[in-house]
């Protein structure tokens, strides 16, 4: 304490080697006193009732004639009708991007694995011919992904992207959460735009 | 006598209805929707019967069926007799506050003078207070036999804050009383005629310190301190679930009700609608119904505009409950000792000054 | 119709009176004590005497067994049994003899001023706000007023008794 | 003392609040001891949320700490990564572009926007406005699309990179900012009305857990907490990081530091992150958003897909991680609640050897007991709320 004292005299801008104009500190305590008429609480009550009624009159105005283009005046959506748009940037669940013929255009070479945060992914690299490496399994444990994005950023041959899926994955069992292959992989022509978005992103700004 | 009764049972299915069967459970859903709207959301709209919503609506069936089939728990401590006595406690003097409260005039109907209320006692008024004493005990057994100390926190408050609010209603009341020389609430209510004898003009002051302590003695935000969710859990039904706990839940709804026809009979020219009187709607309709037709109709007439009033003064209690934040357990204890009832003393003195020297 | 239910209030009066001296429970004697009031309540009601019968309610079972019921739960008397516990055959041999002196003096007094009024013996007026309210504002107006300065002067003497104590514990 | 005091059996009761009741949110319990509704002891009990993160760190790479810092206080995420990513940059000694940085400050900004109106809507809500709650959650949810748009996740945002930042800003991304602030300053000006001069709200914050200046620098107090208590010490103010020193920007103080101050300065600072976002996003330069370091920051993808070099850079930097020189370093930045600082320690290899995190709320809630004491039941209410303890940071 002994050390700290003394503050009222030096202004703290002087101990940190700040100075005061830098700091521009602006004092918030607008008045000390209440006015008698806010005293009285009714006032202030009555402000807040007319706040809360004009939200609450204004929004019914909304139910029942919507502004054009939209059905209702508040924002909330009604989920399973309505769904949100999502941004170019959502990450949603992984998936595995298929060449045209089905086959994955995954090499196993274990960057994603190596990169994720939440070790969710593993994978049994095999040789289809020689050379030619593919993921005899590959499994995602989506009881574990942590939807960081990383696979996807590491990955060297676009196979591995954030979809814009998010359904699906509420589970009794963890067992089902463990996403094999053929469950993750989609056809190049469903991920497109993720494709676009991460090769974009990734380059055009980068130098 | 046959007659009698019939009169005063329909009248009792009539208000038993009106309270339990359509307020009840109706203000459960108004006030989840209500707030909803008011807070830029959409709220309850998902039961449905075969696809149809109705706005929700059928929320208050679906609660109903949850809550009467949820288990109905007792802590292994609690005093069993006590923990489940004390819903019925508080339910039902909500329920039988509506008896004297006069809902219409008084009408010539088939050779019968038919006066729109059930009991209409001479005592009127001073009947709600008693039965406002009697359901602390609900709260207060509440909070005491369930053993867990928010719930004894919680009964403590209530039993302190509801008899303290008591004093200062009775005393906000005894302004109107003067003013209108009777305690007898249809007398009050048939003197309201005149627009500008509205209790509002009369006793202004009176109205804040009524509906102040009407909302303290319901324990509704910002008054909730027996059951401040954010400091006692629950409060005083912290231990309760499934049908006890909606015995409560409709003791506030009930009581939220019995309020705003209080308020509606008091301040508010009863079943007038301003400038209109009961003679002239009489006259109006005897024109094309006859003059039985005429009272039915003047009748009908004077309910919907007494529950149109009352509905009113539940979407004000309501707007108050969500717009507010509650108060501090010693503030509302100073607010009713050092404010409302010095204020509403005050008040008194000044009605009885007044009505004297006039 | 109006007797059965006087006697059934009368019935439940006796019962939960009883009921208040005989069990050991705190709790349960102050919440039979409330039920009696609001039986006496009625039974004032039934006599026509409806202002008694609410301020009965208002006063005795709203605002002062809810002061005894709050006093019980904040001292958290647990439901033991009382200290007189070992003499209890004397005690209801002792109880038994009293309540039956009493009885036989009631039953004499009784014989000697007759049956109850009944409720159709007294005016329209009776028991109504305005006949109370003119009879203790005339006639009884002393009493009334030296009651009320009663109270006040045992309302200061609690408090100052209250206040000593607390300074006491402090010195 | 009289003799019917003596007997007076009095006791006092003892009660948990906690670890799961309404108010304790972030996991925390209280075990408080009553005389009547007087607080006479408090004891404040924390790690309910414990999760390892310091020992996690040890066993990651540089990188895969990102996601991790996420959690820390995961109302504000964004900087948390800016924080974490800064201290790795200045144990690397490199510096990031310049319209990376004004990237940062944009989404560190609108992450404390976040914060406080989570704060400020949740000690409403604990105090029964329920309202005013919603109004500022709805601000936050736009805020929150705003943090989507940008980063393509609400809550674990994963955003910002060592040496550099995920992505660029999104199309129409000034659009969405123009909009969602003309949106929050509405709510914003209606949540003022419902609760600064609201006699209710002032008579439950006012004059509650006051602590004067000296008290708070001694329990190391930082942020919006301090700043109520009347010290103007920011570290954007006194340490400037990223760009801060060229924004114009004001440090709002209180007075007596009571939770009525610490609303003012949070609402407060509500507008001038807003003014900062908007400064930002005028000035921001065109140009590269990461460091050209393959060894640091990857290589944009095209090059990674068509050149070997590229590639094995990639491969060695993903597998034996980013290798700052060894030594230790501290950076502080201004956190949602206060001074957020990394202590990062490194061996030369791909892993941090200690990441040591000092969180913000850790001091204010241990100053809990030292606020209530002494006051009602209810007050804990409110105080607990303006500390705003996160229990993912406090913890960690």
């Amino acid at each position: 304490m002994s050390t700290t004292t003394g503050l009222g005299q030096s202004p703290y801008s002087v101990q940190v080697g700040v100075p005061a104009a830098v700091l521009k500190a602006k004092k918030v305590r607008r008045r000390l006193d209440l006015t008698l008429w806010e005293k009285l609480y009714v006032a202030e009550i009555v402000r807040g009732l007319v706040i809360t009624s004009k939200h609450f009159f204004i929004n019914m105005l909304g139910f029942i004639f919507p502004p054009a283009g939209k059905k209702r005046k508040v924002f909330t959506v009604y989920y399973p009708e309505e769904k949100l748009t999502l941004p170019s940037a959502y990450r949603g669940r992984p998936v595995l991007v298929a060449h045209a013929d089905g086959s994955e255009k995954c090499v196993a070479c274990g960057l994603c694995e190596k990169m994720c945060p939440a070790h969710a992914i593993s994978i049994v690299a095999a040789e289809k011919a020689p050379g030619e490496r593919y993921p005899a399994r590959y499994t995602l444990d989506l009881g574990r992904c942590v939807y960081c994005g990383y696979c996807e950023e590491v990955c060297p041959k676009e196979a591995i992207v954030m979809s814009d899926e998010y359904q699906g994955l509420a589970q009794g069992d963890r067992n089902l959460l463990r996403f094999q292959k053929e469950q993750l992989l989609r056809p190049e022509g469903k991920v497109k735009t993720r494709l676009y978005f991460v090769r974009r992103i990734y380059s055009k700004w980068n130098y | 006598m046959l007659a009698d009764l019939i009169e005063s049972l329909a009248k009792i299915v009539f208000i038993f209805t009106v309270n339990v069967g359509v307020f009840a459970p109706i203000l459960g859903w108004v006030e989840r929707k209500q707030s909803a709207v008011m807070q830029d959301r959409i709220g309850a709209n998902r039961a449905d019967i075969l696809g149809f919503t109705a706005i929700g609506l059928f929320h208050s069936l679906a609660d109903a069926v949850k809550l009467l089939t949820k288990e109905d728990f007792v802590p292994a401590n609690a005093n069993k007799f006590f923990h489940t006595l004390a819903p019925f406690i508080a339910l039902v003097p909500a329920i039988s506050a509506f008896a004297i409260i006069p809902f219409g005039g008084r009408y010539e109907l088939f050779g019968r003078e038919i006066n729109l209320v059930i009991a209409d006692l001479d005592v009127g008024i001073l009947y709600v207070f008693a039965l406002a004493g009697l359901a602390t005990y609900g709260t207060v057994l509440a909070g005491w036999s369930s053993r867990s100390n928010w719930s004894l926190l919680g009964g403590l408050r209530a039993s302190a804050q509801m008899l303290s609010y008591e004093v200062a209603m009775g005393l906000s009341i005894i302004g109107i009383i003067i003013v209108y020389g009777s305690l007898r609430l249809t007398d009050i209510g048939a003197a309201q005629e005149n627009f500008f004898r509205w209790g509002i003009f009369l006793q202004p002051v009176g109205f804040i310190i009524y509906m102040t302590c009407a909302i303290a003695e319901n324990k509704r935000i910002p008054f909730d301190i027996p059951e401040a969710e954010s400091e006692l859990v629950a409060g005083y039904f912290t231990e309760y679930s499934g049908m006890k706990f909606v015995m409560f839940w409709m003791a506030e709804f009930l009581e939220m009700v019995t309020i705003s026809a209080i308020v509606t009979t008091l301040f508010f020219g009863a079943w007038h609608i301003p400038f209109v009187t009961d003679a002239m709607l009489l006259s109006w309709f005897s024109g094309f119904a006859g003059p039985n037709g005429a009272a039915a109709l003047a009748m009908a007439v004077n309910i919907a505009v007494f529950f149109a009033k009352v509905s009113f003064f539940i979407w004000l209690q309501m707007t108050i409950r969500w717009t507010l934040p509650r108060f501090r357990y010693d503030q509302v204890m100073r607010m009713c000792w050092k404010m409302l009832l010095p204020l509403s003393l005050i008040n008194l003195s000044i009605t009885g000054l007044v009505v004297l020297l006039l | 119709m109006e007797l059965l239910i006087f006697y059934a209030f009368c019935v439940g009066a006796v019962v939960s009176a009883l009921l208040m001296v005989t069990t050991k429970r705190p709790v349960r004697a102050a919440m039979s004590l409330v039920a009696t009031m609001s039986f006496l309540a009625g039974l004032y009601a039934l006599l026509n005497a409806h202002l008694i019968a609410v301020l009965q309610l208002i006063v005795y079972a709203g605002a002062i067994m809810v002061l005894f019921l709050f006093v019980i739960m904040l001292l958290n008397i647990e439901e033991k049994e009382g200290k007189l516990a070992k003499n209890v055959f004397f005690i209801q041999l002792a109880g038994t003899v009293v309540v039956g002196i009493l009885m036989v003096a009631m039953v004499v007094v009784m014989n000697k001023i007759g049956a109850p009024v009944a409720g159709a013996a007294v005016d329209e007026t009776f028991g109504t706000t305005k006949a109370v309210g003119w009879m203790l504002f005339t006639k009884y107006l002393l009493p009334f007023e030296i009651a009320s300065v009663l109270l006040l002067a045992a309302i200061v003497g609690a408090v100052i008794l209250a206040k000593r104590r607390i300074d006491n514990s402090k010195a | 003392m009289s003799e019917i005091s003596k007997d007076l059996h009095t006791e006092h009761m003892v009660i948990n609040m906690g670890p799961s009741h309404p108010v304790t949110h972030g996991t925390v319990k209280f075990l408080a001891t009553l005389e009547g509704e007087t607080i006479i002891d408090l004891d404040v009990e924390i790690g309910y949320l414990h999760r390892g993160f310091e020992k996690m760190c040890e066993n990651s790479t540089w990188q895969q700490v990102i996601p991790y810092t996420d959690r820390l206080n995961y109302v504000s995420p964004l900087i948390n990564n800016t924080g974490y990513a800064l201290a790795v940059e200045k144990l690397l000694g490199i510096d990031v572009p310049e319209r990376c940085k004004y990237l940062r400050v944009i989404a560190c900004e609108l992450s404390r926007l976040s914060d406080h109106l989570t704060n400020v809507a949740a000690a409403g809500l604990e105090l029964g406005a329920f309202t005013a709650f919603l109004y500022f959650v709805e601000a936050r949810e736009l805020v929150w699309d705003l943090i989507e748009a940008l980063c393509g996740a609400r809550v674990t945002v994963n955003y910002i990179r060592i040496g550099g930042l995920k992505n660029d800003l999104p199309e129409r991304f000034e659009e969405k900012v123009k909009y969602t602030f003309k949106e929050v300053r509405r709510l914003w000006k209606d949540v003022d009305k419902l609760l600064t001069k609201n006699r209710i709200f002032i008579d439950r914050v006012r004059g509650v857990g006051a602590i004067s200046a000296e008290e708070a620098i001694a329990y190391g107090f930082t942020g919006p907490c301090l700043r109520a208590c009347g010290v103007p010490y920011d570290v954007r103010k006194a340490q400037p990081y990223l760009v801060y020193d060229r924004m114009d920007f004001e440090v709002p103080i209180g007075e007596t530091g009571d939770n009525y101050d610490k609303y003012l300065v949070r609402m407060e600072e509500i507008q001038q992150s807003m003014r900062i976002v908007e400064q930002a996003l005028a000035q921001m330069p065109d140009g590269p958003i990461n460091v050209r370091m393959p060894q640091v920051r990857m290589e944009p993808k095209e090059k990674i897909y068509s050149r070997i070099d590229s590639l094995i850079y990639h491969f060695k930097t993903v597998i034996e991680g980013i290798k700052p020189p060894p030594g230790e370093v501290y950076l502080a930045v201004e956190g949602g609640n206060g001074e957020l600082g990394f202590y990062l320690v490194s061996d030369g290899s791909g892993k941090p050897y200690k990441c040591r995190v000092r969180p913000p709320c850790f001091a204010l809630t241990a100053a809990m007991p030292r606020l209530v004491k002494g006051r009602l039941l209810a007050d804990i209410v409110p105080t607990f709320d303006m500390i705003n303890m996160i229990g993912g940071e406090c913890d960690r």
